[in-house]
């Protein structure tokens, strides 16, 4: 048997996947990305590899995505992480139109059709409102990042916080937790603004469902509860939306084995 | 992939021109040289300086000439002391920080204003700018006031004309003051001749990039011919340099040779560049076989390529109707929005790529209505962030990001079958 | 709507006030067009409308003032980028969330490029709502320039009777001009009274009763305003030993009236401001006995106008504007308030600045937005700014 | 008789304890959590206990830092800006300008003769100036804090950071990481980068000698090395820096219980 992978070098996390020639997943690793670029892409499809028992010559193709994807110097392949997600999604979720990825530092909304992508949107330059914001509230409430998602879904009076900026989000959570908010509370507002404004992002492609949630965030399930409640749809998210990424750059490094080896 | 980036012959005669004009610059500061007046470039009367031989002094060049050699961010930092907002106009933020940071650049010096000559057009930055300048340094200002174009025909009204007429005059009487002469209307006209006859040329160049392929970049390449357009119109050198550049582009179309080896795309772009990291973003541009064949940046000084040209026989109403009508900056944006749907078909471009910069509301502020109204009208459209002057608001691997995504889409729509590249 | 004028008390015209215009939309307008069939309404967006214009064709100008901290920006951040102010979007959203469904007429001006711009938008995304958009002089050394912008207010003329079928004639211009001509005069004093005694009425309460005057049509307006003045006589309390501080800087985009609040309770008296300063853009009443009052009203605009940010005049300086203003109020130190990303405030900020300083006055630079819901930061930075001038 | 000075900050809160001659009898501090009044109380007992003394023996309570009005039993409160001029004051008659720089914020004052604020600024815009960023790149480079500043001060040549969003300036980090710069020249970066904006803030204000620097950061002598280079004059730093503000708060204290027996 022959595989293809790939590695999704993240700002925040590296996820890598292997996948079979005939498309199937077979092994999955996450590793921190962390300071050393380089070697968080070796690292993770090292440990991918390791995963899934399978020898670095059994791969035909490698691609390289997210940030660092210029940095994945053992890798065949470059695509950008938008059209690795969307593909991903296209695959696991056929009936996707739109997608909404939340990473570490960006959220973005893709609009496809056909598997391709026709339009897309970040935010702008600034990292307000992202992965980075969920984890500096956990931080400064003294949680854990898993943790938060649920307990934001008992909050009955969702504070309202006045920005979404990452960086002043610290002294806005303080200001309320100085005027003795609920924990349940603030962290429902948060919920509640972050998924505001990423619907106000993705709504620029258009918001066409079937909405397919990819990225690190749709592991928090208080987001997936606030997006869909928003939406008023439901999302597509399974254990692998995180790996959405590398699981279309493998997809890409499948098609390109196969065409290469067809000629 | 392609690194190239095209330098023929009218890149050095850029240089040497430009060279000699700062020369002219910095002898005016000296005491030797020409009286100098400071003026804008949206639209702009230029022609009256020339007839009277006052030196033109554009803030927004010698700007953006700091920017691009990436010496504005101190200067942009010392106004920032004086209380100028990080959210304001960086051009004039820069162009501040210079005036009270002796006036010297690497490239000249600028002598100080004999005349404040602050021509409105559109841009309400212009009238602060000025405003600012004439408050520290205490030199005469002209306000130009030029009703925008705010009617759906397009057109400035009878009255507007009359009332840009009339100021002219008024200038005209300030500029005799200042220089104890008369104006003399046969050099005024002789002005006007020759910017009408760089202005063709100029025109007739940005029609050369409908070949396919391109024989130039429409924005990188543009901004080349844009600084002797502004500082040496209404002079034999400018028109002599126009004519040079329109014949070795000209030569390049007809022999069929473009800007890049392969060209794989045809986009226009919208917005003023990013100067301090100008070579970077064309980079990023030209790994795709990616090419600007037009761009709006390129007509905040006048719109030639749609008609307009100066007539020497009524020099001063010619000058009103540039000022009014033909320049990008006095235009509104549903009228931007119609000149790029022309160039996109009549250049016959792909996409549309929106370079939206923080500093200028004046071109940015809503571009993302003009990108959801091409989007709409099924035109591929990328909006990217940063700024012309401020080094600070340029995050590389964003831009390499969105910018590879979307020539990524146009690829794989293009091998879909539906024709996108040439 | 309450008309019992008799004795009411300033609280009571407050709340009216307030329940009148604290709300993202525009319902009390609405509620007056519906009143009466062919009744229309003409949007005004700030700073400054010759509205004397819009009433004589019969139509209520709209004092639009953005959306306040309570209507959520959902669909307009996609049309303008995150470095624009809020009020171009919360304007926009307002539109497309169908708030200004029943506006009849809109009307922007050459007040700044933000704002410019919307003008076009708003004209792209509202096929249906005719746009117009203002030109005002930027030359006002030249005397042409009232020419110029008296054909600007004939074709804004034209657009309102466009609107409501009523053409606006010298003699109904006229008597629209008295009108506004009193309610500013009303204002006048209101503002004058809050300078001598600052302790008989807050400035959150000085800003209801302007305020009110964007949602109301005129003549009920003038009522208010003579009632409060009354009130205002009637009320009692004690001058306390504060700073007395002069705002500027909140001339289109308005701070939350808790922020204003806010300032107060850190211990001022605000003596001056800028707020609504459309409302009180002209400063003295326009001549209604001549034979052209349209012109009458441009020079005006020439002459007899507040110096401001959006406003260009080079033959006065605005640096020395706030210096003779803060002198003749006695102003213990000055607060620039400027809307975060408003282009012409922050302009306007070092040169204020520079003045101040040559002038010994002391002063504080705040950012606001309307949609700020939090004040502990801006707070901190008034009680800072209070603790020190009274810590000695 | 004890007057407590107490600063809520956003990261850490501080309790200190000056008898009426302004004399330091004890300090205390702990990460700031809620609920915040009885965070206060318990510190100041910890305080207390330093010197077996008892809450009834505390006869003043001055509360400064973000969270001053959460206290209700404080007799005085002041923004941070006031008592860290009061307390720089204090620990260098000389200042004319103190930078405060806490995990969050930063602030640049002038101040008159008698210790009052004739002016201030503060990072408005952006926390990059300030130490959680340092917290966060420390993180990054996985040394601990202590450890910072000391490393800074090997830095040859730092590496520039230029970004005005710690969002931002933080992928600026890890792109040094990835060049293979050493944690010594990015913690010199990092330190040249705040003190530049420190500077900056200065410098809207006019900068005059003497300077001091208070705030939590003044424990990393990199910091101080950093902004006394680009400052191009010499820097005061007090000893325990990040309890300047408590004890400015103190110090006002007394100054009111003095006005109010007159
Ligand atoms: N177990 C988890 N529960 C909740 N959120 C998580 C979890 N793991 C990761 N995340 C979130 O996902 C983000 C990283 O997402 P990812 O898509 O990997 O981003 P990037 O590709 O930019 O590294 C983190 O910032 C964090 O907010
Ligand atoms: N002992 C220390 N060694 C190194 N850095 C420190 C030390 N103590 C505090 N800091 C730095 O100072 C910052 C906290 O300063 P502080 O003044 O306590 O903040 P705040 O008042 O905002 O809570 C931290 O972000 C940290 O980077
Ligand atoms: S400081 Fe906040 S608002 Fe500014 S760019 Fe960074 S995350 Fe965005
Ligand atoms: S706002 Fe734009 S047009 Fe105006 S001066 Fe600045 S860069 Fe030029
Ligand atoms: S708040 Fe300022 S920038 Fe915004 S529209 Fe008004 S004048 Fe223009």
């Amino acid at each position: 048997m022959k595989y293809a992978a790939g590695v999704d070098v993240g700002s925040t996390q590296t996820k890598c996947v292997l996948i079979d020639e005939n498309g199937k997943i077979v092994a999955r690793a996450l590793r921190e990305t962390g300071a050393n670029i380089t070697r968080a892409g070796e690292r993770g499809f090292e440990a991918v590899l390791q995963a899934g028992n399978i020898s670095r010559d059994d791969v035909l193709c490698v691609t390289g995505t997210g940030y660092g994807r210029f940095k994945v110097e053992f890798g065949d392949l470059q695509i950008t992480e938008i059209t690795c997600h969307a593909k991903g999604a296209s695959v696991l979720f056929p009936g996707t139109s739109t997608v909404i990825d939340m990473g570490g530092q960006d959220a973005k909304g893709i609009s496809i059709a056909n598997g391709e992508v026709t339009d897309f949107v970040m935010n702008d330059k600034c990292a307000a409102g992202t992965g980075r914001f969920l984890s500096t509230a956990a931080d400064t409430l003294g949680l854990r990042l898993d943790e938060i998602g649920a307990l934001s879904l008992q909050a009955r009076n969702p504070v309202r916080l006045s920005t979404v900026c990452t960086v002043f989000v610290e002294s806005d959570i303080m200001s309320y937790v100085a005027q003795g908010k609920q924990i349940e509370d603030i962290l429902g507002g948060i919920h509640s603004a972050i998924a505001a404004r990423t619907i106000a992002l993705v709504r620029r492609v258009g918001l066409k469902p079937e909405y397919t949630f990819t990225g690190g965030v749709s592991l928090n399930v208080g987001m997936v509860k606030m997006l869909e409640e928003k939406l008023g749809a439901k999302l597509n998210v399974c254990e692998d939306s995180h790996y959405m990424g590398a699981i279309g750059a493998a997809m890409f490094a499948l098609e390109h084995a196969l065409a290469a080896s067809g000629s | 992939m392609e690194k190239l980036q095209y330098q023929g012959h009218l890149h050095t005669l850029q240089k040497e021109l430009m060279g000699d004009y700062y020369a002219e610059l910095t002898a005016s500061a000296n005491g030797s040289g020409l009286p100098a007046a400071y003026l804008l470039i949206g639209g702009n009367p230029v022609e009256i300086l020339r007839a009277f031989d006052i030196l033109p002094v554009f803030p927004e060049v010698n700007a953006l000439q700091l920017a691009v050699r990436k010496q504005s961010l101190p200067f942009i930092q010392a106004a920032e002391f004086m209380g100028y907002s990080s959210d304001n106009c960086a051009y004039v933020k820069a162009d501040i920080g210079m005036y009270f940071g002796g006036r010297t650049t690497p490239f000249a010096t600028i002598p100080e204003p004999s005349l404040l000559l602050c021509n409105y057009v559109g841009c309400n930055v212009y009238l602060d700018w000025f405003e600012h300048l004439a408050d520290y340094s205490r030199r005469p200002i002209f306000q130009l006031d030029i009703p925008f174009i705010r009617t759906a025909s397009g057109k400035p009204s009878k009255d507007d004309i009359a009332y840009v007429t009339t100021q002219l005059h008024r200038l005209i009487e300030q500029c005799e003051e200042i220089t104890g002469r008369k104006l003399d209307q046969d050099r005024l006209r002789e002005a006007v001749r020759l910017s009408s006859e760089t202005g063709a040329l100029w025109s007739k160049i940005k029609h050369l990039t409908k070949a396919h392929p391109a024989p130039y970049d429409a924005y990188f390449d543009s901004v080349t011919m844009m600084a002797p357009l502004y500082c040496l119109r209404g002079t034999q050198a400018g028109l002599d340099f126009f004519e040079t550049a329109y014949a070795e582009l000209q030569e390049k179309a007809n022999a069929g040779i473009g800007a890049l080896s392969e060209e794989r795309f045809r986009y226009v772009i919208e917005g003023p560049p990013p100067w301090p990291h100008l070579r970077t973003f064309r980079d990023m541009f030209s790994r795709w076989s990616a090419i600007a064949v037009a761009s709006t940046y390129s007509t905040v000084g006048g719109l030639w390529e749609f008609g307009f040209t100066h007539d020497p026989d009524s020099p001063i109403e010619s000058i009103a109707r540039h000022l009014l009508e033909w320049n990008l900056t006095n235009r509104n944006f549903l009228q931007r929005y119609d000149q790029i749907g022309r160039y996109i078909e009549e250049w016959d471009a792909h996409a549309l790529v929106i370079h939206s910069v923080k500093s200028c509301r004046l071109f940015s502020a809503g571009q993302g209505d003009m990108r959801e109204y091409f989007t709409k009208r099924g035109i591929p459209t990328l909006l990217v962030e940063s700024d012309l002057e401020d080094p600070r608001y340029f995050s590389e691997a964003q831009m390499r990001n969105r910018i590879d995504a979307f020539f990524e889409s146009l690829e794989h729509r293009s091998t879909q079958g539906q024709s996108v590249t040439v | 709507m309450i008309t019992t004028t008799a004795s009411r008390n300033l609280e009571e015209v407050i709340e009216e006030c307030r329940t009148i215009f604290d709300i993202p939309g525009i319902e009390p307008a609405v509620a007056w067009k519906h009143a009466e069939r062919g009744r229309k309404l003409i949007g005004c967006f700030p700073v400054y409308t010759p509205v004397e214009i819009f009433h004589a064709a019969g139509a209520l100008p709209v004092g639009l003032a953005g959306g306040g901290n309570r209507l959520e920006i959902v669909h307009s951040d996609s049309r303008f980028q995150s470095f624009v102010c809020s009020i171009i979007k919360s304007t926009l959203e307002q539109g497309m969330t169908g708030m200004l469904d029943e506006i009849d007429g809109m009307v922007f001006h050459s007040i700044c490029d933000s704002a410019r711009n919307l003008a076009s938008v708003y004209t792209r995304n509202f096929p249906n709502t005719p746009v117009e958009y203002l030109h005002y002089p930027q030359n006002f050394a030249l005397p042409e320039a009232a020419m110029h912008l008296r054909s600007e207010y004939e074709r804004l003329a034209t657009f309102a009777a466009s609107i409501t079928g009523t053409t606006v004639t010298p003699g109904r211009l006229k008597e629209s001009l008295s009108l506004y001509n009193r309610i500013r005069r009303l204002i006048r004093l209101l503002y004058g009274l809050r300078a001598e005694r600052p302790h008989a009425i807050r400035t959150s309460e000085l800003y209801s009763l302007v305020r009110v005057g964007n949602l109301t049509p005129p003549e009920r307006h003038a009522e208010i305003l003579v009632e409060a003045l009354a009130a205002i006589e009637r009320r009692e309390g004690k001058s306390r030993d504060r700073l007395r501080i002069l705002i500027v800087g909140s001339f289109c985009e308005q701070p939350p009236i808790d922020l204003i609040s806010a300032v107060e309770d850190a211990g001022c008296y605000v003596v001056d401001d800028d707020f609504l300063i459309g409302r009180r853009w002209l400063i003295g009443d326009v001549d209604t006995g001549v034979s052209d009052p349209l012109l009458a009203l441009a020079d005006g605009y020439r002459n007899q106008s507040v110096a401001s940010p959006v406003k260009h005049d080079l033959r006065v300086s605005q640096s020395q504007m706030l210096i003779d203003r803060a002198r003749r109020l006695n102003a213990d130190a000055v607060i620039v308030l400027c809307a975060k990303f408003c282009e012409p405030a922050l302009f306007a900020y070092p040169l204020y600045r520079r003045a101040l300083q040559a002038a010994g006055i002391p002063n504080l630079f705040l950012e606001f937005e309307e949609k700020m819901w939090m004040f502990d930061r801006v707070k901190n930075e008034i009680e800072t700014f209070v603790e020190s001038m009274l810590f000695a | 008789m004890i007057i407590a000075g107490v600063d809520i900050g956003s990261r850490h809160t501080k309790v200190v304890l000056v008898d009426r001659l302004g004399n330091i009898l004890a300090v205390y501090s702990s990460r700031t959590r809620p609920p915040l009044i009885d965070l206060v109380d318990s510190n100041i007992e910890n305080a207390l206990k330093q010197i077996g003394a008892l809450r009834t023996d505390v006869s003043y309570v001055a509360t400064t830092g973000f969270g001053r009005s959460s206290y209700p039993d404080r007799d005085l409160q002041l923004t941070d800006v006031t008592s860290a001029a009061f307390g720089a004051m204090h620990a260098f008659p000389n200042t004319k300008c103190v930078i405060d720089i806490g995990a969050q914020s930063s602030r640049a004052m002038k101040l008159a003769p008698d210790g009052r604020v004739r002016e201030f600024k503060s990072n408005d815009k952006c926390a990059a100036g300030a130490g959680g960023f340092v917290e966060r790149a420390a993180h990054y480079l996985e040394v601990p804090l202590e450890d910072v500043g000391r490393l800074s001060m090997n830095g040859n040549t730092p590496v520039t950071i230029s970004s005005v969003c710690a969002v931002l300036a933080e992928s600026e980090i890890i792109n040094h990481v990835s060049r293979g710069e050493t944690a010594e020249d990015i913690l010199r970066g990092v330190h040249d980068s705040l003190s530049e904006r420190a500077t900056l803030l200065l410098k809207r204000i006019g900068i005059e000698s003497e300077v001091t620097l208070v705030g939590g950061m003044g424990n990393q002598e990199g910091m101080i090395r950093s902004l006394s280079d680009t400052l191009g004059m010499p820097m005061n730093c007090p000893e325990n820096p990040e309890m300047i503000n408590a004890l400015g708060a103190a110090l006002l204290g007394i100054r009111k219980l003095e006005k109010s027996a007159a």
